[in-house]
């Protein structure tokens, strides 16, 4: 159970930079600022300097964050091999230049943010950035509950599968996936009565 | 002070299978003692009893009432007086940090942020487990969680405690630390168990067969009563 | 242990209670698992096979409209924030520059037109329900998340909408396969859950 | 014949929060008789044990084997031979609806439809559970759900049967039934317990302690050796 829990946390690379100390806030209207820069113009210069300025920005987070940059270009590299082969053919090399660039910059500024966050920031933010929901009569606390019961959920589901998975085999069944998919959902639902049922009890959510 | 007035449970005539069985007979009874076990065979209505008490179980004749507090009416007053620990601790921890979860349950009292940590801390320095207090709940032992369990169901000030068989998944040595933390708090409690000596410890029982109180008194005579029908094959499952 | 749901309810009709909450919330967790099932790399845009579309015609078909909407959309704000539940552990702002985005920003309008097509279905008894669940299910992913997904793709890659909906038909056959088997897995369900059936939810 | 040849397991070192933890110490017993109990604190490392003899978990030193069959690497003629009854039967209980789990345990045995059905229902009979045959697993009180586990773990007729904590959520008579019913099989029963009076009835037991097995012998004196443990604190949970 521990080692799942711990997966979805590892994201983080801990540090003392300008870029750590930045507000969230402040990191997401990069981000967003990238975004839409290179979308509105799809010229080389924009792609290549958003591109420049993230690395700049990696570079700021300190030589931990930085050596973390390659990593979406050892998994994804061939995606933008296709992507740009294919551009150039349709459109031209420069341009092929510009997207790859542009799309790029976005992704490693996006994670730029996860990595200079800690997750309790992350969700803290996303409370606040969830306050307009106010107008609609809801309320931001809830949602960040709802988060916190999704994190907590995702370990639990997937430790459900692994075991149903062992009873499974412990009974001789083997033709996987088919057999275990219903009963890994219904497991599932009978998780979240179970949740409600507790959520409940301690008055968590109360209706009237 | 829980009241049952007439309450039970009749499951609806359209259920497919279970059309028209009675869960719970319609009872009248009054639970004030301070120490109260429920006990019976499976599937003879405990859990169900226990649930109406906090209204996570409705009656579909009669009502509950606690404190006068109807549980479906005004089920908000009621659960904040009413604590319910489950058998698993694990489907009732919700944050992944001790403290944390804690802490949820005093999100309604304490607006504050730091005091709420610090009532939080107090909570569990009550029950003698502050040093947990930043651990994660997946690396306790079963009986270290059902105690967190149990300080983060209590931290909302409630005075009636609920339990339904608090102790059937711990070890000898858990199951006595258990014991004795439920035996000093100065809550009502309310438990349903299949450890007839630790049902025997209580100041009442409710011997429940087939959806009906069949006995109401000492506990020490509940279970010789359960003894007795069990040996004499006069359970109807 | 546990116990499960009682029918009767006298409790008035209320905003969102503490079922709602936990379903919303498990089951935008189970989307998050399934996506992290080790996917099928094929797209030629990096966009892969993933089961994430199963899960969402599950939660819509189980949960109905309404919540299954809000289940999904959950998981897409959640993923969004930076928790790396997207395809391939990825998450954050950056997933909207992707070419797989407008599957993503799909899957909350899809899960709302297959859950309220299922509601739909399932208010007539009928003996083939498991293949009416299986229709509400690929209207959504007609209707939605291929469009959608089509346009996120011309848009992000930059390439002509007929590139992309050739690149687009690569998923049509996977995507029918984990209809079926959500719609069979949602009839099981509520063999074990009659009640959701029925929408009734609260215990 | 099952045979630990030094099986043991500890936690890879790269492992985040356990590393080098080790879970089970290297041992090497031969567990030959009828009837063995496994008792110890919880997180002791029972279940540990207990999965390794199917091979849910396999061993990171040494090996077992089943009648000679390799948990690893014969897996399969191990299953046939090893069935497995857990703790909480919902993990264990894989079709919605009681009869069908059953059912699906037949499988192999039953190529027939409605042979099988018969076959499933006869089984339930057995055990006094035909009045469930048509519920949802759902709806069944934790000890029902537990009884038909152990219908279902039986059906599928192996020669081994490893049960871990098989009477947690049974009353009374349901316990003494699980109890006769486990007595009276013919297969070799391998069984975890906190439930001291239960394991003293083993031909043998292993006390566990911190991942060892620290005593293997006659199940009263294991229980008593437990007892003597509980009692001076010598534990290290
Ligand atoms: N919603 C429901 N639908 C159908 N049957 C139900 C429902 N709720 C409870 N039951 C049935 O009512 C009976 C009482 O269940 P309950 O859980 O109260 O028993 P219990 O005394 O707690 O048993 P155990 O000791 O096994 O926990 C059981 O037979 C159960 O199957
Ligand atoms: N794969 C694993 N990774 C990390 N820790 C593990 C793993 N498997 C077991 N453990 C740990 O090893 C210890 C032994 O676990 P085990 O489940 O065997 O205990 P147990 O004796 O069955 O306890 P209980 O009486 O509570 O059922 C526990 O502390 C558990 O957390
Ligand atoms: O998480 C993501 O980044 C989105 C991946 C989208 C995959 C799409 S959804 C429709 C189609 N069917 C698949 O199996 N994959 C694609
Ligand atoms: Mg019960
Ligand atoms: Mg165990």
């Amino acid at each position: 159970m521990s080692a799942s829990h711990q997966m979805l946390l590892g994201h983080y690379l801990p540090g003392n930079s300008i870029v750590h100390r930045t507000s969230l806030a402040a990191k997401y209207l990069v981000v967003l600022l990238v975004g839409a820069a290179v979308l509105v113009w799809r010229i080389p210069a924009v792609g290549l300097g958003t591109l420049a300025l993230g690395v700049g920005l990696f570079i700021l987070a300190g030589p931990r964050v930085l050596r973390a940059w390659v990593a979406p270009l050892r998994q994804l590299w061939w995606v933008f091999a296709i992507l740009g082969i294919y551009q150039s053919i349709l459109n031209s090399p420069l341009f092929a230049l510009t997207l790859v660039s542009g799309m790029l910059a976005v992704i490693q500024c996006g994670r730029l943010v996860l990595l200079t966050t800690t997750q309790a920031a992350l969700l803290d933010g996303l409370e606040r950035a969830a306050s307009p929901v106010r107008l609609l009569g809801a309320n931001p606390a809830t949602i960040a509950l709802a988060v916190a019961l999704m994190l907590r959920s995702i370990p639990a589901i997937a430790t459900s599968v692994q075991e149903l998975s062992d009873a499974a085999k412990a009974r001789g069944i083997t033709r996987y996936p088919t057999t275990l998919a219903a009963p890994v959902v219904i497991n599932t639902v009978g998780y979240a009565q179970r949740t409600a049922d507790a959520l409940a009890a301690r008055g968590i959510m109360e209706r009237n | 002070m829980i009241r049952f007035n007439n309450a039970g449970l009749l499951l609806p005539a359209d259920d497919p299978t279970q059309g028209g069985r009675t869960v719970l007979a319609p009872c009248r009874v009054d639970l004030a003692e301070s120490r109260i076990a429920v006990i019976g065979a499976n599937g003879s209505g405990k859990s169900t009893l226990l649930r109406m008490v906090n209204g996570l179980v409705s009656p579909s004749t009669g009502s509950v009432t606690v404190h006068g507090f109807d549980t479906v009416a005004q089920a908000k007053a009621v659960r904040r007086r009413v604590g319910f620990l489950f058998t698993d601790p694990l489907s009732q921890l919700v944050m992944p940090i001790v403290s944390e979860d804690v802490e949820l349950s005093l999100k309604a009292s304490h607006k504050d942020r730091t005091a709420r940590s610090a009532a939080a801390l107090a909570a569990l320095a009550e029950l003698g487990l502050e040093h947990l207090a930043q651990r994660s709940i997946y690396d306790l032992s079963g009986g270290e969680r059902q105690l967190v369990a149990l300080c983060s169901v209590l931290a909302a000030g409630q005075d009636i405690l609920v339990a339904d068989e608090p102790t059937t998944l711990l070890d000898l040595a858990n199951d006595e630390l258990l014991q004795r933390t439920l035996g000093k708090l100065r809550q009502q409690v309310i438990y349903a168990t299949h450890d007839l000596d630790f049902a025997a410890t209580a100041d009442r029982a409710l011997l429940v067969e087939g959806g009906r109180i069949v006995f109401d008194g000492h506990a020490s005579e509940a279970v010789a009563a359960y003894r007795w029908m069990v040996r004499h094959g006069s359970m109807s499952a | 242990m546990t116990m499960p749901s009682q029918h009767l309810d006298a409790r008035p009709a209320a905003r969102i209670g503490a079922r709602d909450l936990a379903l919303v919330s498990v089951f935008a967790a189970l989307i998050a698992v399934l996506t992290l099932v080790p996917a099928v790399p094929v797209g030629a845009l990096g966009v892969p096979i993933t089961l994430q579309t199963m899960g969402v015609a599950l939660t819509a078909l189980i949960l109905g409209s309404l919540r299954g909407g809000s289940a999904t959309a959950l998981y897409l704000l959640v993923g969004l924030a930076g928790v790396p539940i997207f395809a391939k552990f990825s998450g954050g702002l950056g997933a909207l520059a992707a070419p797989s985005a407008g599957y993503l920003i799909a899957f909350p309008i899809a899960a709302l037109v297959t859950g309220a097509l299922a509601t739909l279905v399932l208010r007539k008894k009928s003996r083939v329900r498991f293949g009416w669940l299986f229709l509400a299910a690929m209207g959504g992913s007609i209707l939605v998340i291929h469009p959608l997904g089509i346009l996120g793709m011309s848009i992000n890659a930059q390439i002509p909408l007929g590139q992309a909906f050739i690149l687009d038909m690569a998923y049509w056959p996977g995507d029918v396969v984990k209809n079926l088997l959500a719609a069979t897995i949602a009839v099981s369900v509520f063999k074990a859950f009659p009640n959701f059936a029925r929408r009734r939810f609260q215990s």
